[in-house]
């Protein structure tokens, strides 16, 4: 049976129903019990299971790392939660010496069986400091997978994927998505593998790469352009890491032409690999040039109102920009 | 030298006896307009004339107040989220503070950090991030450019419990202790780090005791007792300006509101609230200076009418002000793209 | 008067002559004073300025940037040095969430005027833990500079304008070049700016793009492509933030391809946003995929002698991948 | 409950009396076994047998014997770059320890970490990064697992001085004392961080106070005095099993040697130097086991002739063994990329 949830709600339902089926499963950090988090993704967990299995931990993201990397030597199965992906800067050396490091420098004598949950992005008023994505830092190092759901049915199938996946795990739940992101949710028990993307709408006339909070704008714009006579597939980049380039390139071999898409700054951004990959490997099926649409190169979405709409790439942008590559 | 150990200082302050009246009503006006500001940035926030979040620091007035009363131009202030009033206390003009809530253009950052999260840089107050901790890792930094330059100014950084479990906390204390920095470490130890409660913070009854680490003094006080906040800082302003180093000031105190203006905080009694509502710095203050009949009930009046007819017309200035243009999105990311 | 110095001489003697130069410039790290630093490149410069320019710090690379970014703020130059890029970790959140935002959330109320030196790269039996770059996290965050010089001359001029520049900049030295990289340096005072790439060997067939060990290989490579008919144009890229797109397009332009070679891994290293701009924006200038030559998708260099050598990338690789996309 | 202060202490232990032979002689031989290999291990690094670096512990030996002696199997040891030892103290064969130096195929990490840097699965021995303090987070992260499972296994995390600055220091202890883990801090302070001196690094005399600023016992104990060492250690064991919580245990001790082998140490005093090397723990040790009889010549010399046979052997297999082939550069990223 399915029904309607939001993405918090079906992250909510990954987490409650992961935990009463495996007891290894516990949760720790900033928030998460006694006020369920700031976004509610942990609400009524801790009265549910108690303190032993949702840890308010002290506010150190290195320690929740850490104790999160070194319980699953041990046999536990931790879902760490760092509040604001701004935040996780503290953990960088946690994460990136130890975490993506540990089986490779044991050759495999010990691993880290942990899922980082992220909150990430720009929520429209968010500010310097609750608005960063910082997805790709992670993206660049194997040892990691990186995973960024944009519907509800994701959200909670690859969370369950995350949790049971023996490597570490960093998946990014994007704030504007939370409430926004609704859809049909099974019941039920359900994996959605970390790796492949998605074709979210099948078109001939150029592909949208994109992923998190601009999918459902990409899917949009995919809408209003086929009004105009323009055939968009739009495909979503679900797995950061390691990326699914099969799909990537099955389209791009179709269509001919690339349209990258996504929030974060420009520069460096997880578009930067797409395009890499795209030129590399689908080169003589290329009919254009590979173009981007993103966020500023800024150093964060900034406060006021007027500044955070500067920043937002919105569908207007999308379908402005497609228009112009599918006549290329 | 082995350092100094803590001292915790419980006892009440000497109270109002051999300070001169000027000094006491400074910190009387200052105390008041912080709460009127707050209450005020708190009522704004609720009618939706600005949004984002506002962090108020009411009940918690007497610890930034008592710490940072009498600070020269020329020292610092390293504020956190909960320290918007710190800008009030050090002098920026209160069109200056309401225009930040706006994220006005007419803000000292033009509109940048979110609400409450204010810098002025006349007075040498640093615009916070939001990054726990990290006004300590910039704070002890001015500090030991400070020393470096052989002058006498000192910096106080504020922050607030759960801060000292931060990485950040004890790289910056640890550095300031080795080079004896002109640093004044305030901690608001209000209880509470958002909803996870002191005794998953720290096994510590006393988080002044973490000075112990740093071989620098810790005092703890009650932050609610401006006087004893007060004399406490004055005495590690005092050594540091002396090059005899930092101090950790634990300031015992309460925020009677939620975390935010969005946060229910429904993981606090009643009872713990209202225990310390009772204890409230502002009201206990007053009665001191009007039982010792150094404030008249005349007075009063007219010190809350002028904060109140300043306060309105900062939000005045602040409504009218305009917003940033947003072709200024991408300035000030670089020197080169100064605006 | 120009000697031959080696890069790291050049290093040493620019921190030398700035620091005589301009008084508010100080040097602090770890093991910097005492020993004169791991690889000596501060070597002499506690005797002859004392402790309060040379301070060795304690072991807290938080600490390190914290009291550079704090410093600056009343009026020093700090030169930071982050003994090997491996252990910038610990200072990411300093990094990343003060420095360089603290112009930007301030609106320039506050700048951090600090130059970050930092020793990066594979060195031949460095291992996981003293061989990483990760540089291209930091070309990802607005408001920082990051450059990365492979010659002795550019290392002094580039290292003199980074502690002249009023924003944060990550020097990074390449440590197998410290000693390999040996070239003229004049005595006197000279800068190279902040930003322009170098054309280091003209060629109109291929463009090789590339930066820090992999520069002299690469021009080793063309040398050897020249003896067979091909000629290749070598880039190198000395800044890799803000990055000098008008030199890579006007050498794309030219040759219409495109071989980008890097040390570090490659998904998500910095060779995926050159090939994103030059697939954006010299499209039509292209006959052949944009193909990378770099390091594979593995945590960090391992130590054993085989698995180090077998991570090198070497003028072999870069010559025959070259030849082939010439043929392309 | 208030923390308790930390002791120092600097009495001498009480010696060997009421002490089993087979315990000292237990501990004698290891003490002697870590000496010999660690001395090997050097001449082998100097003769060119393998590259990178080595960290020698000469002159450390009682601090890492004394607490880690008689742990169990199921304990755990978090070791960092000096504590190649601890695998051969914890009971792994020597030939692994040699082939780790020799980074070759045998070795537990098939060649992938730095000499040294050596971790041993089957014995709970971490394999270490270098990024120093990184075994505090992971060993913390450990000790916590435990706890949760309701076992009485512990873990012993070796670092130095140098490492008691870090932010990761700071996050691990404080979480390991609100939690109460049964974790053992043992701090080798050998008075330098490669060429960092204590005063530089500290404002401390004893580093057993920072555990001050986390509620539990710091104790410091003459870290060249195996059974001083040996006892503190024990004793915190037995209230890290009994659920009592960590304990930092600063050992004040001395590296003979360069921070590696490719460091000359010129930032220390002639003086400093042969002043430790008098304090031998190894000879100290031996000395008081030869005055009291525990120990014959006789048998000394047939414990260092089968160690150094067992060493020889070690090697021997070691050079003998292959190097990882390029083929496995990319093994064991993810799971499924497993060997
Ligand atoms: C590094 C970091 N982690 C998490 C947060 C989210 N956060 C904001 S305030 C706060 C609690 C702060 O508690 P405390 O230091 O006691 O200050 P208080 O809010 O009580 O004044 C948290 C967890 C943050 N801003 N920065
Ligand atoms: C995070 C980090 N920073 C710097 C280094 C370089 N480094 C390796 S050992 C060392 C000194 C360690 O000193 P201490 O903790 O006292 O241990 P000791 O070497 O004396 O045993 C330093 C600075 C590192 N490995 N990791
Ligand atoms: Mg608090
Ligand atoms: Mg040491």
């Amino acid at each position: 049976m399915a029904r309607t949830l939001t993405l918090i709600e079906a992250v909510n339902e990954a987490l409650l129903q992961e935990m009463e089926r495996d007891e290894r499963v516990f949760l720790l950090g900033e928030d998460i019990g006694g006020s369920g988090g700031v976004f509610k993704a942990t609400a009524g967990l801790l009265d549910k299971f108690g303190q032993d299995r949702v840890l308010d931990t002290p506010l150190a993201e290195g320690a929740i790392i850490a104790v999160a990397i070194g319980s699953s030597l041990v046999g536990w199965r931790p879902v760490a939660e760092i509040q604001f992906a701004d935040f996780i800067t503290p953990a960088m050396d946690q994460i990136i010496q130890q975490a993506s490091k540990l089986r490779y420098r044991s050759a495999g004598g010990f691993s880290c069986h942990l899922t980082i949950r992220v909150c990430c992005g720009g929520g429209g008023g968010s500010g310097l400091y609750h608005s960063q994505e910082n997805a790709m830092w992670f993206a660049h190092e194997p040892g990691l997978k990186v995973v960024m759901p944009s519907t509800a049915y994701d959200a909670k199938g690859l969370l369950l994927s995350a949790i049971r996946d023996p490597d570490p795990v960093i998946f990014f739940e994007h704030k504007r998505l939370y409430r926004t992101a609704k859809g049909e949710v099974p019941e039920g028990d359900y994996t959605v593998p970390i790796g492949p993307a998605a074709v979210r709408r099948e078109g001939r006339d150029l592909t949208i790469l994109t992923y998190g909070s601009l999918t459902q704008p990409s899917i949009d714009a995919a809408g209003q352009l086929a009004q105009k006579g323009v055939e968009a597939e739009v495909v979503e980049i679900r797995t950061l890491a390691p990326i699914d380039k099969e799909t990537i390139l099955n389209s791009v071999r179709k269509t001919s032409k690339v349209l990258i898409v996504h929030e974060d700054k420009r520069t460096m951004g997880f578009g930067a690999e797409l395009a890499a990959i795209v030129s590399e490997e689908a080169f003589e099926d290329l009919d254009g040039p590979i173009v981007r649409v993103t966020g500023p190169d800024v150093p964060a979405i900034p406060f006021a109102p007027p500044l955070d709409k500067a920043w937002n790439v919105d569908t207007g942008a999308i379908v402005a920009t497609a228009e112009k590559l599918a006549a290329y | 030298m082995p350092p100094k150990s803590s001292r915790a200082v419980t006892d009440k302050s000497p109270g109002t006896t051999a300070r001169s009246p000027e000094l006491l009503l400074g910190i009387y006006r200052l105390l008041l307009k912080c709460r009127i500001s707050d209450e005020k940035a708190r009522i704004l926030f609720r009618q939706g004339k600005y949004g984002g979040n506002f962090y108020s620091a009411v009940g918690q007035e007497a610890t930034n107040v008592g710490a940072a009363y009498g600070l020269r131009d020329d020292d610092w202030i390293a504020p956190s989220h909960r320290d918007w009033t710190s800008n009030i206390i050090k002098g920026a003009p209160l069109k200056f503070c309401f225009a930040q809530l706006f994220a006005k253009a007419t803000s000292p950052d033009r509109g940048r950090s979110s609400p409450a999260h204010m810098g002025y840089p006349p007075l040498n107050v640093i615009t916070p991030a939001s990054s726990i901790a990290g006004q300590l890792s910039v704070g002890t930094g001015v500090a030991f450019g400070l020393k470096k330059h052989g002058r006498d100014s000192v910096v106080v950084a504020f922050f607030g419990d759960g801060a000292t479990s931060t990485g950040t906390f004890h790289e910056a204390l640890n550095f300031a202790g080795v080079h004896k920095l002109p640093c004044l470490y305030v901690c608001a130890n209000n209880r509470w780090a958002e909803s996870v409660p002191l005794r998953l913070q720290t096994a510590l009854e006393n988080l002044s005791d973490r000075a112990k680490a740093y071989g620098f003094p810790g005092v703890t006080v009650d932050g609610n007792d401006v006087l004893a906040v007060h004399d406490a800082a004055q005495a590690a302003v005092t050594r540091a300006r002396a090059g005899e180093g930092p101090t950790l000031l634990e300031c015992k105190t309460y925020r009677w509101y939620g975390h935010s203006e969005i946060d229910p905080a429904k993981y606090r009694t009643k009872e713990e609230v209202e225990g310390w509502k009772k204890k409230c710095p502002l009201a206990a203050f007053e009665k001191q200076l009007l039982d010792k009949k150094i404030l008249t009930e005349a007075q009063k009046g007219q010190i809350a009418s002028e904060i109140t007819a300043e306060i309105n017309a900062a939000v005045e200035f602040a409504e009218e002000s305009p917003y940033p243009d947003a072709s200024e999105l991408a300035d000030h990311v670089w020197a080169e793209r100064g605006a």
